[in-house]
């Protein structure tokens, strides 16, 4: 029976690799027969930009979490082996469970996008074959590679267990650095469409392919899509725990599920807090590329789309601290910690109010008038960079402040320093806040070169403070007095929906950001080299951008819950066949230790 | 009454996405439209698209205003203001149609008296304008005092080839003799008097022309003998000292000869 | 004061408080989107002050609850069922019935600038230009005295005598001049973007900054190259800001 | 109480001469505290050019908000720096008045009534030390301190002093250079020359928003008394019969026209069911609230025009469900029609819209739109009547064939108030057709012939909405009960699942 199932599984999952390889072969061989060919052809109904546009988000997404998930899966699986801690080995196990279900889904997404490109963009494809054509072969040889690993590590998990674990969890880094190498092969095909490299005039490749690869945004976009990938990840697989959690109907699985969310979601809140820093390399290299584009990015044309993705993210950051006090009450002894909700609520509304101030005003023209021009004299002051990188770090330090408090919230320290520890703490956070401040005030008054140098202080402080906070941290509490276990599963309900508006949140902003990439290049396929002559060539505006990552958003969360579903059929099939897998019990008497 | 679970989270889910997509929808909607770009053979272009094309080609890639204005007489060319209802009048039996097509593509075949015959052929490098761009050209020139009259076929279909097959503008191979160039830079234009152009001349008034022709576009040079002031002045050295004089004092071939001798020092 | 005590009472407080605040606080008063866009947050961060432990919140929900079901309650149940209503409709009548008002606009700042422009049939690439008066420095001061005189015979009548923005013509043209005095402007910006605006104006703005509203002239049929650097370094120099420089890197 | 005042001479509202009379010690205390109290200026009777100059600078920062009584002595030095800075551009380097941007300035930049703007923006330190630097130019004006002038008690406005005031206005004539409604009309407009012989038009006076002086009571009754130093306008304080006459006047001057506009965002169009009165002097448009507009200078395409004549049009617009009616009124000093001779052109204005409806924010270059993207226009010439028009930019007009639209225009007393009519819907498709409830953009033009306005030297504006109004909209009367009625049901749901769960 099981057999039968890998069997077919693996099938849906070659089929793609086999029409891809097809798709190349069907592929005109020479220029001469490409002229022929038609620049465009018109995909029924949508219109082949929205069909493009949708399949690669949705494809997008699935990639995102299918490479993201692994990750701390194994990771997790590496703690639960050292530690021998059965829970971790379950909690890894059903990430990859998630993982597994969506793996098919996302090939098959692959190769219709494939097949979108190769039929209704033939010489736009055409061009990028004859510039990455090498890579194609890479990109299949490592997706075998990929898929072969991932079935190997997710049916192994039983046979590969004991001694042989070794082999599992190498497997399972192993199936990783596929991803990871399948990730930066796409990304160069991406990359170089926003930034073109290794190409003579006439778009000709010049010398080898790696000029290519390796252009302006390839290493950036590596990097933030690697972050992005894990924080993505973690808020699918928390918002799959609360979904869980919300339907449970015994305190066993509600206090599996939590964990389970909370790992999710700290899994996601860690990577989520460089994740900006990572934002910010990619910007600065779109900048050094083209200034025009990062103009048309940062102040022209997609100037409002960033204040849409400041509201995002604000609403991450105080989501995410939402979380964590939420889960601190079910640690006892955490109401010695609750007087600093208010203070840190403070802090994060007023950075958020900042941080979403627009620089371009949607006014009317008495609103102009009365402001005597088209900048506010004061809100003005908040609209611009100085501001937002100030008021941003700030939030990053009350949501690692947040975190610190949570994990020691059932906890006190018996090492005789403690005093003297928590005063550095509380001294380097304070510290850091006072340099991001200066720095901050002080950019008004000093040129833009010299302002833009400003927040990579900034940045350090607030790293150099995390950093300093946690070596202190780690040695006091340990082996510290408990004032009592986690009690798992009694968190309020409503910190579940805030599971779910996390993950709906970022994965609409992932396709806001999509958009944003995307759009930069304007009326090009390849920016400057290959102008996008279709009748799709226009931008599209934000409000129908929105809808188009509205409906794909939900069309993406529909097939996870249906691949989720159909996952679970297996699962309740299984159940009632053998003995249910060992779910480790968590409610009470499971205190982790760090 | 519970509602199920799945139906809460979704509704939730929803009205999430549903408040992030009224926000985007609320703010004004700006497209980013791309530059409209004019395919002119072939697609059906109105008379008024035609004159458009062909204004932004006379400021831009045609480099008439070198030497034209329009409205404002020059020191080196007519001024054109007008040019489509006198050009009809001005060489008995030709068109204005006619007239402006052969000024542009044979300048010498009638020069406006009290002018030097400086004007290079526009379809030939360095300006090279294109067939259509011709087409375009004439139908500015037209709407100035005329009527648009000028068809894609009035325009002799060799018109162009140069510039379609040459593309760029750094192979260009001006006829002129580099000899005669050297002798017209230290003698009747007098250049050495301020200019030092390898071993002839020696004054630092301008700048030291020695390797002129590894940094400047042959186009630049031609252009600043004509227009010194509109081609900026290179810094360091005082501006408006050029005279723009050399249009009218030296001949075509003496320009032609002068550019071709500058063209040589790299 | 117990009263203050309630976290419903609290909440609501807090929102009109910052209404307030946001609204008739701040001088020149700051757009109505604005407003909104700050209530929204302020809105989001009370729910979470009132919910953010489960005491909080029962505390919050307690009156609400009450007045809805408690038999004590009826009366002032109705006459929220009555009221509630009423002023939902009121203000859905004033919005129904104001006079239409000219519809926000929204236009970039800082719209993008092409690679190159043609200048007086020139190409000059805007991408790393740096102003050549810069590198004369023995000059610089002539030059700054000479784009002054630019300045004053051309620009002023909109940017105005003291470079903010208020010119004689400042008042009736939508977009407003640009003020030279807000850091915002040029301080932000490098030199050759001002080139790029000056000789271009107007019309030759991108689509998404409403090239057709613009009132900016295209200079370059009035000023040669040199002048118009002289006019920028005249405008750094008169409002006392820096340009921004390219970066060195890459 | 009488205002010590000497004065050489009197006017008796002749055009000016070019010798001035500097002679007013004009200062003057007046209980009105909100109010900053004026310097004048005495000094030799020598009628120097750069005295006058001086004078007036120092005069109008003076004026700038400082009080008289507590005069700091300035640094010089520091003004000197100052006013190399921010002044000698237009004033020149030695106060002389020929900075580069003289040529283009009307009044020229000596003459601080229009042109100068306020300098409340430097500090006032710096403004002090300008005023000492200011001294340094013509250091023998200076020698004696300035006397004081005092005005006769303020008389508040009634209907009583208006009528006196009217009274004295034409007593004193103002209205040879003002106008009879006080619209800078009078006959002797044209002749009248600064004192340094430049042409210089008298003030508006029924837009007081754009007095220099301020438009208080106060700031009125102190040009009259005192005169506008280097204009023809003279000192009347010893014209009139009483000296409070200056008050009446002052009161009857701002009775001519509101002391503050509010300038349209929106040309609303009201919808009316009666017939529209082809009369623009017809009472059924004083009912409509007009939309003021403001007029620039063009100074994109040459000829350029720096100083226009016509900086406001209100606007009253109505429809009914076949016609559309615009209103136009606006100030022109002189009737004129097109004279080679006397090189005057025909007084015009002129509508603008795009051709056609389009979605999006896109629409033609507004300056008459360019060669692919052009206008449609409804343009009224004096004498020639209203012609529909389409344009390709500011020089390429040509009249559409086949108008449908009609005009009447009066002129009176320096006002041109025209009605122009056009069936809402036209049959052809060059020309917009006007939707109800739709955001159209329009934008207006006018020419002075008389000021020698013609071609692209006009005034203009840049976009603006024209929005007709809904017929008969019910929607204020249908969406309120339906937000109440659901409103209530919500509550009553809320209310039910809360007793249910309880």
């Amino acid at each position: 029976m099981r057999d039968f199932r890998v069997v077919r599984q693996a099938g849906w999952a070659l089929l793609p690799v086999a029409t891809l390889l097809l798709a190349m072969a069907a592929l005109p061989a020479d220029a001469q027969e490409a002229a022929k060919e038609p620049a465009y052809r018109a995909f029924p109904l949508l219109g082949s930009r929205l069909a493009v546009w949708a399949i690669a988000q949705l494809h997008l997404n699935f990639a995102a979490f299918i490479l993201g998930v692994p990750i701390f899966a194994v990771i997790i699986e590496i703690i639960g082996w050292r530690t021998a801690q059965e829970r971790y080995d379950w909690l890894s196990h059903q990430f990859v469970k998630l993982t597994f279900a969506a793996f098919s889904t996302t090939a098959l997404l692959g190769s219709f996008l494939l097949f979108l490109f190769v039929a209704y963009y033939p010489r736009f494809w055409m061009y990028m074959t004859s510039i990455f054509f090498p890579t194609y072969g890479i990109y299949a040889l490592l997706f075998f590679a990929e898929t072969f690993t991932v079935y190997l590590w997710y049916y192994g998990w039983d046979w590969l267990s004991g001694p042989r674990k070794w082999i599992h969890v190498g497997l399972g880094v192993l199936s990783n650095l596929f991803g990871t190498a399948i990730l930066l092969v796409a990304n160069s095909w991406v990359t170089f469409m926003m930034s073109p490299a290794g190409i003579d005039e006439s778009g000709a490749l010049k010398g080898s392919v790696w000029a290519a690869i390796n252009n302006y945004t390839w290493m950036p976009i590596n990097i933030h899509r690697l972050i992005a990938n894990i924080v993505f990840g973690g808020t699918i697989a928390a918002a799959y725990a609360a979904f869980r959690f919300l339907g449970a109907t015994s305190d066993e699985e509600r206090a599996r599920y939590d964990w389970m969310g909370y790992v999710g979601n700290f899994v996601a809140l860690s990577a989520f807090i460089v994740l900006p820093f990572a934002g910010y390399y990619l910007g600065r290299e779109v900048y050094a590329f083209n200034q025009t584009m990062g103009i048309t990015m940062m102040g022209g044309f997609m100037s409002w789309l960033w204040i849409i993705q400041a509201i995002l993210i604000g609403i991450l950051f105080l989501g995410s601290n939402y979380y964590l006090w939420l889960g601190m009450e079910r640690i006892p002894g955490s109401e010695r910690y609750r007087k600093y909700v208010p203070p840190m609520l403070i802090i994060l509304t007023l950075g958020f109010l900042i941080w979403a101030t627009p620089r371009t005003l949607v006014v009317t023209m008495d609103e102009v008038r009365a402001m005597g021009g088209t900048h506010h004299p004061v809100i003005g002051v908040f609209g611009v960079m100085s501001a937002k990188n100030t008021v941003v770090n700030l939030m990053i330090l009350t949501t690692f402040l947040s975190y610190v408090l949570y994990r020691r919230a059932n906890r006190v320290s018996t090492r005789s320093w403690a005093g003297t520890g928590m005063a550095v703490q509380w001294a380097a956070m304070g510290i850091a806040a006072a340099i991001v401040t200066y720095y901050g005030v002080k950019g008004y008054f000093v040129e833009s070169i010299v302002r833009i140098g400003y927040s990579v202080y900034q940045v350090e402080a607030v790293l150099g403070a995390i950093v300093v906070v946690m070596a202190i941290d780690i040695p006091m509490f340990r082996g510290a007095r408990s004032t009592g276990a986690i009690r798992w599963g009694t968190i309020a309900p409503r910190s579940q929906y805030v599971l779910i508006l996390l993950a709906v949140t970022f994965t609409w902003l992932m396709g806001l950001m999509g958009f944003a990439r995307s759009g930069i290049r304007q009326h090009w396929h390849v920016y400057g080299v290959m102008r996008d002559n279709s009748v799709d060539a226009v931008t599209p505006a934000l409000g129908y951008a929105a809808n188009v990552i509205t409906i794909v958003t939900i069309v993406f969360f529909a097939l996870v819950t249906f691949i989720f579903w159909l996952g679970g059929l297996g699962e309740r099939g299984q159940a009632a066949g053998h003995a249910h897998a060992a779910a480790p019990v968590l409610a009470g008497g499971s205190n982790p230790r760090r | 009454m519970r509602v199920p679970v799945g139906v809460r989270v979704g509704v939730f889910a929803l009205i999430v996405m549903g408040g992030y997509t009224y926000f985007a929808n609320s703010i004004p909607q700006i497209e980013s439209k791309p530059p409209q770009e004019l395919s002119l053979e072939g697609g059906n272009v109105t008379p008024a698209q035609l004159v458009k094309a062909g204004e932004e080609i006379f400021h831009t890639k045609g480099s008439c205003e070198i030497c034209h204005r329009i409205g404002q007489k020059g020191t080196r060319a007519p001024d054109l203001a007008g040019i489509g209802a006198r050009a009809g009048k001005t060489k008995p039996g030709m068109s204005a149609k006619q007239y402006i097509l052969e000024s542009l593509l044979q300048p010498g075949a009638y020069v406006v008296e009290g002018y030097p015959n400086i004007m290079p052929q526009v379809d030939k490098p360095p300006i090279g304008l294109n067939r259509s761009e011709v087409w375009a050209l004439t139908a500015f020139l037209e709407s100035l005092g005329g009527t648009v009259d000028v068809t894609l076929n009035d325009i002799p279909p060799t018109v162009g080839a140069a510039a379609a097959g040459g593309g760029a503008a750094a192979e260009v191979k001006l006829p002129g003799d580099p000899k005669a160039g050297e002798a017209i830079f230290a003698g009747k234009a007098g250049c050495i008097a301020c200019h030092k152009a390898g071993k002839v001349g020696a004054s630092p008034v301008g700048p030291d022309l020695s390797h002129i022709a590894k940094i400047q576009t042959s186009e630049y040079i031609m252009k600043k003998i004509l227009d010194p002031v509109g081609s900026g002045t290179v810094a360091g050295y005082p501006k408006g000292v050029m005279p723009p004089i050399f249009g009218q004092t030296l001949t075509a071939k003496e320009y032609v000869d002068l550019v071709a001798f500058l063209l040589t020092l790299k | 004061m117990n009263f203050l005590r309630s976290r419903f009472v609290q909440a609501v407080l807090i929102l009109i408080a910052a209404f307030v605040v946001l609204r008739f606080g701040i001088r020149p008063p700051a757009p109505w989107s604005v407003v909104q866009l700050y209530m929204t947050i302020v809105l989001l961060a009370v729910l979470i002050y009132v919910s953010a432990d489960s005491d909080s919140w029962r505390e919050f929900v307690h009156p609400i609850r009450s007045t809805l079901v408690e038999p004590d309650k009826r009366h002032v149940r109705l006459a929220l069922l009555v009221v509630v209503p009423l002023l939902l409709g009121y203000y859905a009548y004033t919005q129904a019935a104001a006079r239409p008002q000219a519809p926000p606009e929204l236009r970039a700042v800082h719209p993008a600038p092409p690679a190159a422009i043609q200048f007086r049939g020139k190409e000059l690439t805007i991408q790393g230009l740096d102003n050549p008066l810069r590198k004369d420095q023995a000059n610089l001061k002539k030059n700054i005295a000479a784009g002054g005189e630019i300045y004053i015979r051309n620009c002023v009548y909109c940017h105005g005598d003291n470079l903010d923005g208020k010119g004689h013509f400042a008042y009736g043209f939508n977009p407003p001049p640009a003020n030279f005095q807000d850091p915002g402007t040029i301080a932000m910006l490098q030199e050759a973007y001002l080139f790029w605006r000056i000789a271009k104006g107007g019309p030759g703005l991108p689509k998404e900054s409403t090239p057709w509203n613009s009132a900016m002239p295209p200079w370059e049929d009035r000023l040669d190259e040199q002048q118009i650097w002289q006019v920028i370094v005249y405008l750094y120099d008169a409002t006392g800001q820096a340009p921004r420089r390219w970066e060195t890197e890459h | 109480m009488r205002a010590r005042v000497h004065r050489r001479g009197a006017w008796g509202g002749q055009p000016c001469s070019t010798t001035l009379a500097p002679t007013r010690e004009a200062s003057l205390t007046v209980g009105h505290s909100g109010h900053p109290d004026y310097t004048g200026l005495a000094g030799s009777p020598s009628p120097a050019r750069r005295f006058a100059l001086v004078a007036l600078i120092v005069l109008v920062f003076v004026g700038a908000g400082i009080g008289a009584a507590f005069a700091q002595a300035g640094d010089a030095q520091a003004g000197k720096l100052v006013y190399e800075r921010k002044c000698a551009l237009c004033h020149g380097e030695k106060g002389d008045g020929k900075g580069p941007a003289a040529e283009l300035l009307v009044p020229k930049p000596r003459d601080f009534t229009t042109a100068m703007p306020s300098w409340a923006v430097l500090p006032e330190k710096d403004r002090w030390n300008l005023v000492a630097h200011l001294k340094t130019l013509a250091p023998d004006t200076f020698k004696e301190a300035p006397k004081k002038l005092e005005l006769p008690k303020e008389v508040a406005s009634s209907p009583e002093s208006i009528r006196r005031g009217k009274e004295m206005y034409e007593a004193i004539e103002c209205n040879k250079c003002h106008g009879t409604d006080g619209r800078a009309d009078g006959p002797s407009r044209p002749e009248l020359k600064d004192d340094w012989g430049n042409a210089i038009a008298p003030a508006n006076l029924t837009m007081p928003w754009r007095f220099r002086g301020g438009s208080a009571p106060v700031d009125v009754a102190t040009r009259l008394a005192n005169g506008v130093v280097g204009t023809p306008m003279p000192s009347f304080i010893d014209s009139v019969e009483k000296p409070e006459d200056v008050w009446h006047l002052a009161n009857y001057i701002l009775s001519l026209g509101p002391r503050t506009l509010t300038y349209a965002t929106l040309v609303s169009v009201t919808n009316v069911s009666d017939a529209i009165p082809d009369d623009p002097d017809a009472a059924f448009w004083k009912a409509i609230a007009p939309n003021h507009i403001a007029l620039l200078g063009q100074v994109i395409v040459d000829p350029r025009n720096f100083n226009p004549s016509i900086d406001l049009v209100s606007v009253r617009a109505v429809y009914h469900d076949k016609e559309i009616a615009f209103h136009l009124t606006w100030d022109d000093p002189t009737q004129s029609v097109e004279d080679a001779a006397k090189k005057t052109y025909a007084d015009a204005i002129s509508l603008q819209f795009p051709p056609q409806p389009r979605p999006g924010p896109e629409r033609p270059y507004f300056l008459m739109g360019d060669a692919s993207d052009g206008v449609y226009l409804l343009r009224w010439q004096n004498g020639k009547g209203v012609t529909e028009a389409a344009a390709n930019g500011p020089t390429k007009i040509a009249p559409l064939a086949g108008s449908e639209a009609t005009a009447k225009a009066v002129y009176v007393n320096g006002q041109y108030r025209l009605v122009i009519k056009r069936p809402l819907a036209s049959k052809q498709p060059d020309r917009l057709t006007f939707q109800p409830a739709v955001f159209t953009p329009v934008a207006f033009q006018a020419w002075d012939g008389g000021a020698g306005e013609t071609g692209t030297k006009m005034s203009l504006t840049s976009w603006y909405y024209l929005r007709l109004e809904e017929p008969q909209s019910n929607r204020r009367f249908v969406v309120p009960p339906v937000v109440a009625i659901l409103t209530f049901a919500a509550l009553l749901l809320v209310v039910r699942v809360a007793n249910r769960r309880a």
